[in-house]
């Protein structure tokens, strides 16, 4: 696989989970439409043709059984990986995904773990309400005992997933519905940071921008806009949120003395508020300004498209949000 | 028959399921002046149905909805209308995410309705609920969900208070046979029969819930039977009559408002894709043609037609009526930006500040 | 119910059940054990005799349904109160409570509301184990369309839960499993701070310690010991983390510059962090010092009575943090 | 039979539940040397049990436990006994909060399981556990719950990957009848039907889930019903006999090996409290009288000690095995606190930062 290619998102999220399962037999998927169908956004089509019904298992519409199962095959000594159609659906699941999958190594004394992946899509786009919009990765990260992965590359689609394959713990693999139409030139041959370590886009003396999932494009605009005036910004695309490499993110904002944290989930209580805290009690000799947040309303998502637009940053929001903080 | 029997021989060939209980007898058609009276009423509902369904189709290849996940209830209108049809003023319900055509049938206004499709101020919900959320508390709708499963138990709260203010009234969850597989409902049930309530759990078998057909997602097909397996009255019916959905619902609404809740299931099939943009590649034409050829609307109107009414004047009508609800929709605005904030909490409390005002303050300082 | 009388906390979460279940015939109590049982903590016994079986509605073992079913009542016109018995089983509930009672205000255009509580307990303190300790009020603040309220004191327990009884909106009530048996001389009829306005239980000129539910008790012991040192400090009790009374707390911080934030639930994603970065955020020109976050390890719940104690905040820690800070 | 029909009288006045299927003929007493033989193991199994759930009562009196939520299975002992006796090593199971005999019939060392009730290090789980969340993966225990139904599902993954390896293995999932009104059971024996899993449900009916009797939780009291309404064999039968529990065990032991999924309800009765501290002031006197008569262990020394059988040492040696767990637990020593951070994720990854350290960094500037 070698050499530079043109990749979707969706397609690259494709190849790791074949690619995978080629090399680990035990390596299984298991959800609603993921075989037959080729889930509901195309991201397992045509895998069961080459691994069989047996290896994308089509289940009812169990979400709590689903996972359930998973964490049961898991502790069995298989590596499934559980679908989750919309990230939405993460409330039917959450005991089975925070009682068990994410407490039952420590529970039981270390004795086992739960090395499953649950894949799922969230985020806003598609007119898809409010119920099917949100980006609930906040319940995730608060967890312990769970890990927590969102790609916001082609690049990272492929290699996230991959790391995330190899873990011993639950790991929470969150996609974003945005992306998955996005394609780029990669060369997955090319290694990507390790397992749990940020990756610096862009590097500037003026502003660090802190980032994860789609909000990432929308970093990287605003910093190239910057730029245009001559502001420079590092731009840092966390990968993980669990673990959480804050060592990258101190060593960017000590340099620029400013930060801002972008999320497409809702402020309140969310990511961007354990990453402004943590930049603010950390780094608080370096700071010239307050550490900003922005991120999502702390609303439901509409229907309407407008509204929807709305409810959550949108590239011109962090753009002027960045121009005003380094005036 | 012959319609019929082909259907059963197509069942067995695809492992679509032979509709039990009363079915066997619902191919039958009516006679009596008085249920073709009813028929002429079931007929007009039904095409009320189907044709806003088609418009909800045709707005959407406008590209005036909003967005793709617009499900649509073509094929089902028997369960839709035969069973709004043994409801009352003052009985409430929940619908799932193909719930258009109930809720038109108890009532609604088509032209609210296709607005909310289109993301529309004027739309039932002012643009913030859309197809999968469309609902008029007035009518006793308590809410139309996305979430498969996740609108059933609250009849079970609505048919605690109907009891303990005696009013008589019951409360419907309708679902589909994705929902079968859904544990909520078995724990819904089990209340329901537990403490007597007025309530009705409609399951709308059109056989498919995505991409999977309901013999994949179970081997326990005779979905009335888990009902009556938590002490409820179950039964299954064939869709394809509505004159014997109506009987079956009226039957069991009776029995639910003195406290006996039943489970109906209604046998019928999904026309088309399971929304928009899905072409159901996974199922044969075969099947796809025999399922269409099961259909409640045509079947009622051969039967009235057979009796000498002419019904073009009222299709035409009914075209005409839903037509409007279009340029309604397209004419109509969408919501103001600063409607955004609203209805998040009660109209008393402060709104959520908008994220751009706190940057205000943050950014302000000096 | 005039004058000064010696109640316990579970005493005055029972009488203000029973006055508002007399006073508002709409009011019901729907869970597991609330009724014959009495509640596993004693909160609802004997008003089964007062208010009869159908009032104190007790419930065969199906969270999901019970609180999707308060959630149909409270459409319907009644004022439930559905009782989860360990604040732990959120887990199965969530989609009722934050697909269903959270939005549907919001995604039916403001039809009509959710006024539900739902009663719950949480926290560390009995040995429990890892799903039975747990402190999840972060997954409540973070969802747009949930109040939550969580009384600290006798004289809330009655008259926070009155006031979450007349709310529009769903509440989620988290009482503190080692709160119950506290006592203290109230006089009920003394009014409490109004719904979503924190309470200023101490003031001083040195710092700020903002806390709730049982760790504002820890506050108080540090406040009193510190101030035998002649250091002053001021403790809020936030009472409600939605409404955040962040006017409050924003008043106290600009006049000391040094804020503590206290939390029992785990640190990473939780309370204390949005309280830290709203702090840091809004407060920024008047900080001395970064603002402290004293909170629950990331950890899961042991049942050795040792690594329970240690995995929470104890008065001890917060003492010794609030010295250093002023240092 | 006199005993098992005054019982049944006593269900009549008292709501409970005669049990069926087997259960009528499940009080006949053993005869063939074979089954006497089989016996006497069994019943030293229940006496193991037995003796080992009235030393953690021993234990917590003497305030030596880590907390009160203790909950005995004494009376149940047949259900833990009769169906581990149909299990094999390789096979995998789930347990709920009542599930020390179970974990105890399987073959656990009752020293490490009481030091795990006392939070002691030397516990099964290092003190991280406790009474509810006792457990050795290497018998196949994947796991005690506290969560009423949490454990249910996990027995599809591991049917699914037994099947898929052709281990020939089941897994089984014990729960009380209070997990029967939870709707992951539904989920997780429908998919066991679909996938034709190696799978058993083992419900231990107990009449009581806390303060609550079975007729309080449901109408439908024919709780195998249930499981067959959704494809499974269902069955339930009365536990007082732990040979005819054992062999109906065993029949489903075997189907599930090959594909065919089974329910099993075991009625019994809950002797004491639900936890420590639950006197059951919600149940008569008479009713605990009669439940606690129907005593499987009591039924089974009856028939060996008719037969000749001198049991008078074998419980002594028991009771001797018993008491020693208890000193084993006092004598451990709590964990040591820096174990607190370990096990959170796998070895090869750091440990989550205590709180204090990060303090001290944060307070540590000048
Ligand atoms: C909890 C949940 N799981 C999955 C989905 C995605 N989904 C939407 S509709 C649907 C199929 C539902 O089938 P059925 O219940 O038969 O209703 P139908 O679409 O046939 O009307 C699925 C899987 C969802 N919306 N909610
Ligand atoms: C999901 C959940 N709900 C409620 C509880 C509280 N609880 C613990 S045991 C129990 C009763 C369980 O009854 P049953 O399943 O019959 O088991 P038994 O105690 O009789 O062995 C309850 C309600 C819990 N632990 N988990
Ligand atoms: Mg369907
Ligand atoms: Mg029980």
């Amino acid at each position: 696989m070698a050499g530079l290619e043109k990749l979707s998102y969706r397609d690259a999220l494709r190849r790791a989970l074949a690619d995978a399962m080629r090399e680990d037999e035990d390596v299984f998927v298991i959800g609603e439409e993921v075989g037959r169908y080729g889930g509901a956004y195309g991201v397992t089509k045509g895998l069961i043709e080459e691994f069989g019904a047996d290896r994308l298992l089509d289940t009812p519409i169990s979400e709590p059984a689903i996972v359930g199962a998973a964490v049961g095959a898991a502790m069995a000594g298989m590596r499934p990986v559980a679908e989750l159609m919309y990230v939405d659906f993460l409330g039917m699941t959450m005991d089975q995904l925070c009682n068990q999958a994410a407490k039952i190594r420590y529970m039981f004394g270390g004795q086992i773990g739960v090395p499953m992946v649950l894949r799922t899509q969230g985020g806003t786009g598609r007119s898809a309400g409010a119920q099917h919009s949100q980006s609930l990765e906040a319940y995730v990260m608060h967890t312990p005992g769970l890990r927590l992965a969102m790609p916001a590359t082609v690049h990272d689609a492929y290699h996230l997933l991959r790391q995330s394959l190899r873990q011993p713990d639950p790991v929470v693999f969150i996609e974003h519905k945005g992306l998955y139409a996005t394609e780029a030139e990669v060369d997955l041959s090319r290694p990507a940071p390790d397992w749990g370590r940020a990756a610096i886009l862009r590097e500037g003396e003026d502003l660090a921008i802190v980032s994860y999932s789609r909000q990432v494009h929308h970093a990287l605009a605003a910093a190239e806009a910057l730029s245009q005036r001559g502001v420079e910004a590092s731009v840092i695309d966390l990968r993980t949120l669990n673990p959480l490499d804050f060592e990258t993110v101190r060593a960017a904002v000590e340099i620029v003395g400013r930060a801002m944290v972008v999320s497409e989930g809702p402020m309140t209580a969310g990511v961007a508020a354990e990453l402004a805290a943590r930049i603010s009690e950390e780094c608080f000799d370096y700071l010239e300004d307050p550490v900003v947040r922005v991120a999502g309303e702390d609303i439901p998502i509409s229907v309407s498209v407008a509204l929807e637009r709305a409810s959550v940053p949108t590239a011109e929001l962090v753009l002027r949000t960045a121009q005003r903080l380094v005036a | 028959m012959y319609l019929h029997l082909t259907f059963v021989t197509h069942h067995a060939r695809h492992g679509l399921f032979f509709p039990i209980g009363r079915a066997v007898t619902s191919t039958i058609a009516p006679t009596s002046a008085q249920t073709n009276a009813d028929l002429a009423g079931l007929y007009r509902q039904m095409r009320r149905v189907r044709t806003f369904e088609e418009r909800v189709g045709e707005l959407f290849v406008r590209g005036e909805s909003a967005g793709s996940m617009l499900h649509l209830s073509i094929g089902e209108e028997s369960a839709a209308v035969g069973v709004t049809a043994a409801m009352r003023d003052g009985d409430t319900f929940t619908t799932h995410h193909r719930g258009h055509g109930i809720f038109l049938a108890r009532g609604a206004d088509p032209k609210r309705m296709m607005a909310e499709i289109a993301g529309k101020e004027t739309g039932y919900c002012g643009g913030k609920g859309g197809s999968m959320h469309i609902a008029d508390m007035g009518l006793g709708h308590l809410g139309a969900n996305a979430i498969v499963g996740g609108g059933i138990p609250a009849v079970v709260g609505a048919g605690l208070v109907a009891k303990r203010r005696g009013t008589g009234a019951i409360s419907v969850a309708f679902f589909g046979d994705g929902a079968m597989q859904q544990g909520i409902l078995y724990e819904s049930m089990n209340m329901a029969a537990l403490w007597e309530l007025p309530v009705l759990f409609v399951c709308i078998n059109n056989q498919w819930g995505m991409g999977t057909r309901i013999d994949q997602a179970t081997r326990a097909t005779a979905l009335h039977e888990r009902a009556q397996a938590f002490g409820l009255a179950g039964e299954t019916i064939d869709g394809i009559d509505v004159l014997a959905v109506r009987e079956a619902a009226q039957d069991m609404a009776d029995a639910a408002r003195v406290g006996r809740p039943g489970f109906l299931a209604v046998e019928c099939y999904r026309f088309f894709g399971h929304a928009r943009k899905d072409k159901s590649p996974y199922r044969s034409d075969t099947e796809e043609a025999e399922g269409r050829a099961r259909d409640p609307l045509a079947r009622a109107r051969e039967a009235l037609v057979a009796e000498g009414h002419d019904l073009d004047a009222l299709d035409a009508e009914i075209a005409a009526e839903m037509d409007a609800t279009i340029d309604y929709a397209i004419a109509s605005a969408e919501p103001a930006l600063d409607t955004m904030f609203a209805d998040v909490y009660g109209p008393s409390a402060p709104e959520p500040e908008p994220v751009s005002m706190r940057l205000d303050r943050i950014l302000a300082r000096e």
